[in-house]
C-alpha cells in the first residue's frame, strides 16, 4: 500500500477487558505473541476479526482489540467461513481448543481445511477441557486419568497435524506457547500464507494438565525432544547432534557422529505436492522421536472465498449483472387488463 | 426467452370443432408412475392455463423414493391442478377428471374423483404384470368398481408408438412420449393451448432433436386423438378468471421464496448470502438461488446444518445478509446457532420449509406441525420473532418482510412453510420492484476510538447499531454469555441479565408496530376461523362457502405468529367461537388460548396432506 | 470410610465454655476469593450441621471463571448454608451472618446481611491493593456502611501463619489454610463438632502430611479463637430437626440424580449406561457415574452431545438403560436424536441440568427456563414425558420414577433439574433399596421366525415389545420414517400417520395413569401457588408463611409436567386465583392457561438466582 | 463353537421389504455380496445389527433380515458406539453414504475410527447426494456441476482413506460395487477384523452421477487404473505389465518390461506400525496413479468396547461388585430415632 499507515504496536491490539485467565496459563504467552505480531502485519485492528469456540483458548477474542465473535462450542470455523466468504477483505484468525476443534468441531475443522478458506486457525493444544474442568480431551493421551476416567481414557489420541493434512490442509504448522520466537514467526508465517494456515500449539494448562508439554517446553530438554523443521534443510536436532533419516519409509534418528553426512538426511520440503512427506513427519511422536515442530506444509490452492467471489465476477461477466425485475419478468407470462 | 400474452388475446389459437361446454372451474388430476413423467405434466398443464388467464392452483404429490419400483402403489406420482374463471385459493378437493397411466395410480386415486367424473385410462397398461405390480387380484375395469364414471379408455401406449414412429426413437423412448400424448389429449379437453408447451419441448430438449421431435408429435396426437375420437362429445371451456390487472406469472412457493429473498436483498442494498444443507423439500431454495451468482447471491452448501446456520450468522457480522434454508430435522440441529443469533443481535432470516414429522417422519409430505419448535426449540429465553407464508406466490412478500423487520429491529427471524406452498403453483403478479419501498439499514460510521463503542446501546425499538468490521474505531467483541447492555461486555449481573432478557423479548413484541392488525373476511361475529400458513386458501374457500350457506363466520389469518399483531385479542374477542383448523395436533391454539384463554377448538388433521375444503366447510357448519 | 451418629448423641463433644443461646435456625455465608477455598468450607459446614441433625439447605455460588483474577468482584467465590431445628426448605434470604474474607467479598454480599447481622471480616485483607482490587476508593469499615451490622474483625492471616508455623509449610502455602481457620471459629460460634472436618482433613490430605497438619492447626486455632477472645460474647445453639426417623446423609442434586439413576438400574434388573459430553452445570454426574463401573455403570464421555444422545439410543436398542445428560445448549444439539427416539419408541432418559440462558448464557447459574424447549424443542409432533426434581435429594427418587415411566410406556423421557438444586445440598433419608418397588421389564422372547415379528404391535398402554437384539427370531428394522403401526414398516399411508400421531401423543397421556395426582398443601380454596421444579422450596415455604399471616393460600408442586396429573385441572378450578411463580418469563404458565384457561397469574424472574422466599410471601399476600 | 449351527444361506438374510433403490443402482450389487458372506461368518441373523444413517445407501437394513436401525443423518457411528459398547456380544455392521459419513457425519466419523469400536463400517461412495436428488458430495470433484453448483463446485473433495488412515484407523480397505468378488473378500475381512474396520466401496449412482467410477469398474480399463494391494506383495497392475516403485519418497508408476525387477517395486505392507506407508498408498489418484482396492492397513489394537468392559472386570475384581446400599449409606451419616 502507498498511503503512510500509522506504526502499530502490541498496545493499540489490548482490549480494555480484564484477562481472566488462571496465573500462569499458557494461553498468555500466546496472547503476547499475538498481540506482538498483529501490528507488523499491516492489518489494522478495525479490519481484523477473532472468532472463537467456547473454552478457556476462546476466551481469547475479547483480549485483542479487534471485531471479535466469541460463538458457540465447535462452530468457529462455520462462522469464519461465512464471513470470509462474503468479506474476503477481512483478515479472520479463527482461535480454537483442542476440545473445541476436535472433539465436538472435528467436522467444521475438516471442511474448513479441504476448503481452503483464506483464514488462520490456531488451536490451543493443551490436551485437556479447561473451562469445564479438567475432562480428557481428544488430543489426551490413552489412560489419562481425569474426572470423568478415573480408571484412565481409553480413546486413542486424535493428531491434531496429520488430522489436518488428511483434511487437505495447505498450510500445518506447529509451534510451543513458551517457545515465543517461534511461536511468534510461525503466526507471522500462517498470516502470510494464502488459504486455511493451521497452526498448533502446545500450550500448558497449568491447573488441569500441568506438565503435559514440559519435555517439548523444557530448556533442559526440548532440544532433545523436538526437531524444527526448515525447508529446505536437514531434520537435525539435539543441538546439531542428532538426526533424522529415512530407512525405506521408516524414519529413523541418527547420531551425526561423523559417519553419517547431512546429505543422508532426510530433507524437510514444504511444498511436495503429495502430503505423504508432511503426514509422515506428523507422525513422529515423543518419546520415540522429537517431535517437528515449524510448517509440516505450505502449499498454494485457489482459496474458497477467492474462488466464490471469483464465480459471482464470472457470471456477472459472462451474464452481465442481475437484474432482478427482468428475471422474475422472464419465461411465460400474461396480462390482465 | 420470456414470453407474453394478453388474456384478451387467448382465443385466436386453432380450437376444436366440438361442442364446447362451459364450466367455472376444473380439479384434474394426472397420475402415473414415477417414471412417467406426471409431475411435468402436471406443471405443463399448469403453466398453459394460467398463460391462458385461469386462476390455478396445484398440488403435486410424489414418492419418497428416487426412483421407487414402476408399476407398483408406492411408485405412483400424481399432480393436481385446479384452474378456474373465479379466483381460487386450493387445488380443489373432489376430482373433476382423474387421468390414470397404469392400475396403480386409477386404484390410489379412484377414491377422489367425483361420481361421475371423467376418468381417462391407459388401457395399454392393464395387463397381467401391471395388475400384479399393483397387488390386484382382478382387472378394476371388469370389477365394477368404475360404473360411477365416465370412464374413457386410451391405448395410449400404442397410439404414441404410432405417433413417432420414423423418429428413430427405440420402443422404449418412444413410450417415454406418452405423457405428452396424455397431454395433448388434456389438452384438447380443455380447449388448452399447446404453443407455450411446444416451447418447452423445444428449449428442454434442444440437444436431442429426435426427443423433441417425437413429443412434439406425441403431443399433437394427443390433441388430434381427442378430436377425432368419438369418445369425447365435447371439450370443456373455463373463461379467463377476473384477476386484478397485471402482469401474471405461475410461480412455486421456493421460487417465490427465493426471488424474495433476493428481492429484498436488493431493497437493502445488501448482497444474499445463503448457508444450507440439502434437505426435502427445502433443497430447492438453494438450488434456485445458486443460479445467480451474478445477481451477487453467494451460496453456500455446508458441511451440515449447523455450519450452515453459523455460515449465515458470520454473514450477519460481516454486514451481509445472512440466510440459512432447512426443514425440520435440520432446522432442530440449528437450535443452538439461533439461541447464539438472539444473543448476538444480528439480522438473520431462518428458513423452515415444513415437512411431515416427528424425525425423519415423512420427508416429501406436507405438515403444520414446526411452530411449536419455531417457538420454543432453543434452551433459555430466546424468543424471535416468526411469519409464515399462506401461498406459493406470498412466499415472495413474507421474505422481504421478514427482512424488514429483522433489519429494524436487529434480530434473526424465522420464516414458515410448508412442502405443500414449497411445491404448489399459482399465478402471482409481478410486482414492480422499483415501487416496492426500500429496507433502510443504517451502520454507524466510524468512530473515534477514543471511548469503547458501545454495541448494545439501543434505539426507540430497543434494536443496536449494525457496526460492521472493516469500520475504524467500532472495534467490539460478542458473544453468547449474557452482555452488559449498552457496553456489550460480559456481565454476571443479576438485574442485568432480568434486564436483558426482558429487553429482548421486548423487542421482540416491538415488532407489533410494524406489521399488519390482522383482517377479518367475512362476519365479525358469530364464528371466527383462524388460520396460519399454508392452510390459508382451504380456510378462505371454506369460510366463504359457509357465509353461502347462511352462517355467520368470519375468516382472519395470521402472517405473523410472534409477536401476533396487536389488535388479534380484541379481534378473537368479538366472536362466540373461535375455530383454528391446523395441520398439527393444535400448536397456533396452544399459543392463542395460552395468551388470550378464548377457548378456542382446533381441527387438526395430520395426515401429510392438505385440508380439503369439503373437510373445513363440514366443522364450520357444525360449529357456526 | 462410613461414619455415623445419631443425632440424640449430639452433645458429647468439647463444647464452648460461654453462654448459648438457643435459636431455631441460621444462615451463614461464608464469601470469599475463589483460591480462598470457600466451597470447601461451605461444604464442611453444610456436613457437620446435617450431622449434628439439623435440617440444612444450602446455595453454592461461584465465578464461571476457572481462577477469576484473585481479590476482584469478579473473583467472589461464596456458600450459604442454612441450618435449623425445623424442617426447612430453601437456604435462606436475609442472611445472620457474613464471613468475608476480603473486601470484594464484603462489598459484594454485604446487602443480603439482615440488620444487626454478624459480619466477621479478615482484617488482613484489607490492605490498600485489596480495596484497589475490589475497585473501592475507600475501605468500607470507615466510611460508616457496615455501621448496621455487628461487626467482628479477627486477623485471620495473622494468626493463621502463627498457628501452623512449625509445619513446614511456605507462608503461601499456609495461608491456603486460613479457611480452615474461618471454619474453626464458625465451628466454634454455632457449636458444631469438629470431628467430621478432622477425619476429612486427614483423609483428604493423606498423601500432605504437613498439610493435614497445618490444617487441623489452623482449624482448633479458629475454634479456639472464638472461646478465647472476648470480641464474641455467645455461641448459638441450634437443636437437632425432627425429622422422620431414618438415616440420613447429606448429599448434593447431581449425586443424588447419579444414584438413582443406579438404584433404577438395579430395580430393572439392567445396567446403566450413560453418555454425555462434559457441561456445567451436568458435568458432575458423568463425573459421579464413572467411579461406579464395578456397578456394570459404563460411562462414555461422547466427541459431542449429539453422539451422546445416538449412543444412548444405541443402548436402548439393545436393551441397556441408556441415559444421556446435558445442560441448555448440549440438549439443544439433542433434539434431533430425541426426535428419533420417540419415533423409535425405545425407553431412554434425557437429563437436563438448567442453566441461565439463552445461548452460552450464565453457565454457573441457575434458571427454569428449558420447560418448553423439552415440550416442544423438536420437529414435527414429538411429544415426550417430562418430569422435575424439586430438590437435591428429591433427585434420586425423580430418576427412579423416570425410568420406571420410559420402561412402562416404551418412551424417552425428559428430566429436568437445574443449577440449584445441581450444587445445592441437603439431608436425604437414606432409602432401603430392597423395599423399593422393582421396575419389571418384559422382553419378548424368542420367537418361531415364522411370520415376521411385529415391532409395534401395542399392549394395553399403548407400549411397544421391547425386542432385544440376540433374541432369535425377533428380528426386526426400525427407523425415524413413519412406521406403519404393528409391523413397524415404512408407512406413507395418511391414515396411519394421523393414527401414528395420535398413538404417540395418547401414549404420553397414559403417564398420568401411573403417577401421584397432585396434592395440595394447605387451603383448598382463595389463592395457589402451583410451583415445578427447584422453586419446590420457596414456594412452600412462602405459602406457609403467608397462611400463618392469615391468608388463604393453597400450595401444589408439580413434578410432571408432561402429562400433567389427571386431576390438575379439578384442583386449578378450586381456587379464585393462581399464581404460577417461575425462574423464567412464564413457561409453565403458558402450558396451563393454554390448557385449563383459568388465568393464571406469573411471578417471574429471570436473574440467575433463586427465589427468596421474601418476594414470594410479597406476592402472595398481595394477591390473596 | 462346537454346537452345530444350520447352514444359512443368503436368503435368510433376505428381508421382507421390496427393495426401492432405482433399476440399476449400485447398492444392489453390494447388498448382494452383504447377503453372500454374511452366511459364511458364523453369526446368525439374530446376532447381526445393521445401523444406518440417512441417504440412499443408509435404506440398506431394511433389506437384510438381521436386527437394524436406520438412524438419522450422519450419526450411525454413535448409536453403533453405544449399542456395541453395551453389548459387545452382537456382530455390527455401520452403512453409510458419502455424504452420510464425511459431511454431516464426519466428526462421528473420526471418533468412531480413533476409539476402535469392534465393528465393520461400510461407505457406499457414490460421490453424489443420492437421496436428495444430486447435489455433489464431500467426495466430488472440483468444478462439479450439480443443482446447487450450476458453476461447479468449489471444495476440494476428501479422501475417504486418508481421512479414516488420519483418523487413526485400524482397518481400512477399498473396493468396487461390481468387481463382486473383491468386495465379497474385503468385506469378510472386514468382518474378521477386530477393531473398527472401516471399507470404502465405490458404488455407481446411475441417475445423478453415472459413469462416476467407470474407469475403475469398467472391464476395458480397470487393470490399468486400479492396482490390488495385497501385503506382502508387490504393487503390479496392468496384468503384471505395470508396477509402482518409490522414488525416494515420491511413488512412480513403471513399466514391467524386464529392466526392472518386481523386487525394485514398492511391496505392500498391511502392517506397518506407522500408517504413513498407508496414507502414501492412499493418495494414489487417477489419473495419475492407478487407484489402489483391498486393504491398506490392518493393525492390532485394544478395541474400544473390550477396554470398557475390561474397565468394568477389572473395578469389580479390585473392588468387589458393587453394592448399592453400601453406597448410598458410605461417608458421613446420622440417624434420626
Ligand atoms: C454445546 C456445548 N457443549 C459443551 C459445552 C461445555 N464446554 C465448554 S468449553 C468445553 C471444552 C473445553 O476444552 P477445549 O476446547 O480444549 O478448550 P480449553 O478450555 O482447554 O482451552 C466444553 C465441553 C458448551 N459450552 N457447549
Ligand atoms: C439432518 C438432516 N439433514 C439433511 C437430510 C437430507 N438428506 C438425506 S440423505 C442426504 C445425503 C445423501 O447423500 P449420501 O450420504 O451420499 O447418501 P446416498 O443417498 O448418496 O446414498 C441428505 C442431505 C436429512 N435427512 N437429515
Ligand atoms: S483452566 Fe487451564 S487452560 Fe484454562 S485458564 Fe486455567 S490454566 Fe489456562
Ligand atoms: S438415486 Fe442413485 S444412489 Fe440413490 S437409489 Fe438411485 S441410483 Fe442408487
Ligand atoms: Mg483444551
Ligand atoms: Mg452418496
Amino acid at each position: 500500500m502507498a498511503t503512510d499507515l500509522p506504526v502499530l504496536t502490541a498496545n493499540d491490539f489490548a482490549s480494555d477487558q480484564d484477562v481472566r485467565w488462571c496465573p500462569g496459563c499458557g494461553d498468555y504467552s500466546i496472547l503476547a505473541q499475538m498481540k506482538k505480531i498483529l501490528p507488523t502485519l499491516g492489518v489494522p485492528p478495525d479490519q481484523t476479526v477473532f472468532i472463537s469456540g467456547i473454552g478457556c483458548s476462546s476466551r481469547f477474542p475479547y483480549y485483542v482489540n479487534t471485531y471479535g465473535l466469541h460463538s458457540i462450542h465447535g462452530r468457529a470455523p462455520a462462522f469464519a467461513t461465512g464471513l470470509k466468504m462474503t468479506r474476503p477483505d477481512l483478515s479472520v484468525w479463527v482461535i480454537t481448543g483442542d476440545g473445541d476443534a476436535l472433539s465436538i468441531g472435528g467436522n467444521h475443522f475438516i471442511h474448513l481445511m479441504r476448503r481452503n478458506v483464506d483464514l488462520n486457525i490456531v488451536l490451543f493444544n493443551n490436551s485437556i477441557y479447561g473451562l469445564t474442568k479438567g475432562q480428557y480431551s481428544p488430543t489426551s493421551p490413552q489412560g489419562k486419568v481425569t474426572k470423568s476416567t478415573p480408571m484412565g481414557s481409553l480413546d486413542f489420541p486424535l493428531n491434531p497435524i496429520s488430522m489436518a493434512l488428511a483434511a487437505e490442509a495447505t498450510f500445518v504448522a506447529r509451534s510451543v506457547d513458551t517457545n515465543i520466537k517461534h511461536l511468534g514467526e510461525i503466526l507471522i508465517r500462517a498470516a502470510q500464507h494464502r488459504g486455511t494456515s493451521f497452526v498448533e500449539v502446545y500450550q500448558n494448562c497449568n491447573v488441569f494438565n500441568d506438565g503435559a508439554w514440559d519435555y517439548a517446553k523444557d530448556k533442559a530438554v526440548r532440544e532433545q525432544n523436538t526437531v524444527e523443521l526448515e525447508h529446505g534443510k536437514p531434520l537435525l536436532f539435539a543441538g546439531g547432534k542428532k538426526g533424522i533419516r529415512l530407512n525405506g519409509f521408516e524414519p529413523e534418528v541418527v547420531e551425526m557422529d561423523g559417519r553419517i553426512s547431512q546429505d543422508d538426511l532426510l530433507f524437510h520440503d514444504e511444498k511436495t505436492s503429495s502430503p505423504a512427506l508432511a503426514y509422515m513427519l506428523s507422525r513422529l511422536r515423543y518419546p520415540d522421536f522429537p517431535e517437528p515442530i515449524g510448517v509440516f506444509r505450505r502449499v498454494e490452492r485457489p482459496t474458497y472465498d477467492y474462488q466464490v467471489n471469483q464465480q459471482v465476477e464470472q457470471a456477472r461477466e459472462q451474464r452481465g449483472a442481475g437484474n432482478l425485475q427482468k428475471l422474475i419478468t422472464s419465461g411465460d407470462t400474461w396480462t390482465v387488463t | 426467452m420470456s414470453s407474453s400474452s394478453t388474456s384478451s388475446q387467448r382465443s385466436d389459437f386453432i380450437s376444436s370443432g366440438k361442442p364446447r361446454e362451459s364450466v367455472n372451474g376444473v380439479t384434474v388430476r394426472l397420475v402415473g408412475d414415477s417414471g412417467d413423467g406426471m409431475q411435468l405434466l402436471g406443471t405443463q398443464l399448469t403453466n398453459v392455463s394460467a398463460l391462458s388467464g385461469n386462476d390455478v392452483a396445484t398440488f403435486p404429490d410424489f414418492p419418497a423414493e428416487i426412483r421407487a419400483p414402476r408399476g407398483t402403489r408406492a411408485g405412483v406420482s400424481g399432480y393436481q391442478v385446479h384452474f378456474a374463471s373465479e379466483e381460487i385459493y386450493t387445488p380443489g378437493d373432489g376430482l373433476d377428471a382423474l387421468v390414470a397411466m397404469n392400475p396403480a395410480a386409477l386404484v390410489t386415486n379412484l377414491g377422489d374423483l367425483k361420481r361421475s367424473g371423467l376418468l381417462i385410462l391407459n388401457s395399454d397398461s392393464f395387463e397381467a404384470k401391471d395388475l400384479k405390480l399393483a397387488k390386484l387380484d382382478q382387472d378394476p375395469r371388469q370389477t365394477g368398481r368404475l360404473k360411477d364414471y365416465r370412464v374413457i379408455e386410451v391405448a395410449m401406449t400404442t397410439l404414441t408408438r404410432g405417433a413417432v414412429e420414423g423418429t428413430g426413437l427405440s420402443v422404449k423412448d418412444a413410450d417415454q412420449c406418452k405423457n405428452f400424448f396424455a397431454m395433448g389429449l388434456v389438452f384438447w379437453l380443455y380447449g388448452r393451448d399447446y404453443e407455450p408447451t411446444l416451447r418447452f419441448i423445444e428449449s428442454k430438449f434442444k440437444h436431442l432433436p429426435a426427443v423433441a421431435e417425437a413429443n412434439r408429435r406425441a403431443l399433437t396426437a394427443g390433441w388430434n386423438y381427442g378430436e377425432t375420437t368419438e369418445d369425447f362429445v365435447s371439450t370443456y371451456q373455463v373463461a379467463p378468471a377476473r384477476l386484478p390487472p397485471g402482469t401474471y406469472k405461475n410461480v412455486m412457493g421456493n421460487q417465490a421464496l427465493a426471488w424474495g429473498l433476493m428481492a429484498a436483498a436488493e431493497l437493502s442494498g445488501k448482497e444474499l448470502f445463503i448457508g444450507a444443507y440439502p434437505i426435502t423439500p427445502a433443497s430447492d431454495v438453494l438450488h434456485e438461488l445458486s443460479r445467480y451468482k451474478h445477481y451477487g447471491v453467494r451460496t453456500f452448501q455446508a458441511e451440515d446444518e449447523i455450519a450452515a446456520v453459523c455460515s449465515a450468522i458470520g454473514t450477519a457480522f460481516g454486514g451481509g445478509m445472512g440466510v440459512t434454508v432447512s426443514s425440520g430435522p435440520g432446522i432442530a440441529l440449528k437450535a443452538e446457532g439461533m439461541g447464539l443469533a438472539v444473543m448476538l443481535e444480528l439480522p438473520m432470516l431462518i428458513l423452515n420449509i415444513q415437512r411431515g414429522g416427528p424425525s425423519t417422519g415423512l420427508p416429501t409430505k406436507t405438515e403444520q406441525a414446526d411452530l411449536l419448535m419455531a417457538m420454543f426449540g432453543r434452551n433459555g429465553e430466546a424468543p424471535m420473532p416468526i411469519l409464515a407464508a399462506r401461498s406459493p406466490a406470498d412466499c415472495f412478500d413474507t421474505a422481504i418482510e421478514a427482512w424488514r423487520i429483522a433489519t429494524k429491529l436487529m434480530t434473526p427471524v424465522m420464516v414458515l412453510s410448508d412442502g405443500y406452498i414449497a411445491n404448489g403453483a399459482e399465478p402471482w403478479r409481478i410486482p414492480d420492484l422499483a415501487s416496492l419501498p426500500k429496507i433502510e439499514i443504517r451502520h454507524p460510521e466510524a468512530g473515534t476510538g477514543a471511548e469503547p463503542f458501545k454495541p448494545y446501546l439501543r434505539n426507540e425499538n430497543l434494536s443496536r447499531p449494525w457496526a460492521v468490521p472493516g469500520t475504524p474505531g467500532l472495534m467490539h467483541r460478542i458473544g453468547g454469555l449474557e452482555k452488559e447492555d449498552g457496553t456489550g461486555n460480559i456481565s454476571y449481573d443479576p438485574q442485568n441479565h432480568q434486564h436483558m432478557v426482558n429487553t429482548r423479548a421486548q423487542k421482540v413484541e416491538n415488532a407489533a408496530k410494524f406489521i399488519e392488525p390482522v383482517q377479518v373476511v367475512g362476519d365479525d361475529s358469530g364464528l371466527l376461523v383462524l388460520s396460519w400458513g399454508g392452510t390459508y386458501g382451504a380456510c378462505y374457500t371454506a369460510t366463504a362457502q359457509a357465509r353461502a350457506q347462511g352462517k355467520r363466520v368470519g375468516h382472519a389469518h395470521l402472517r405473523w405468529l410472534n409477536p401476533f399483531p396487536a389488535n388479534l385479542g380484541d379481534v378473537l374477542r368479538q366472536y362466540d367461537r373461535v375455530l383454528i383448523p391446523e395441520l398439527n395436533t393444535g400448536q397456533l391454539r396452544l399459543l392463542i388460548n395460552g395468551r388470550y384463554q378464548v377457548g378456542a377448538v382446533g381441527l387438526n388433521k395430520v395426515q401429510g396432506k392438505p385440508f380439503t375444503v369439503t373437510e373445513l366447510v363440514e366443522e364450520i357448519v357444525r360449529l357456526a
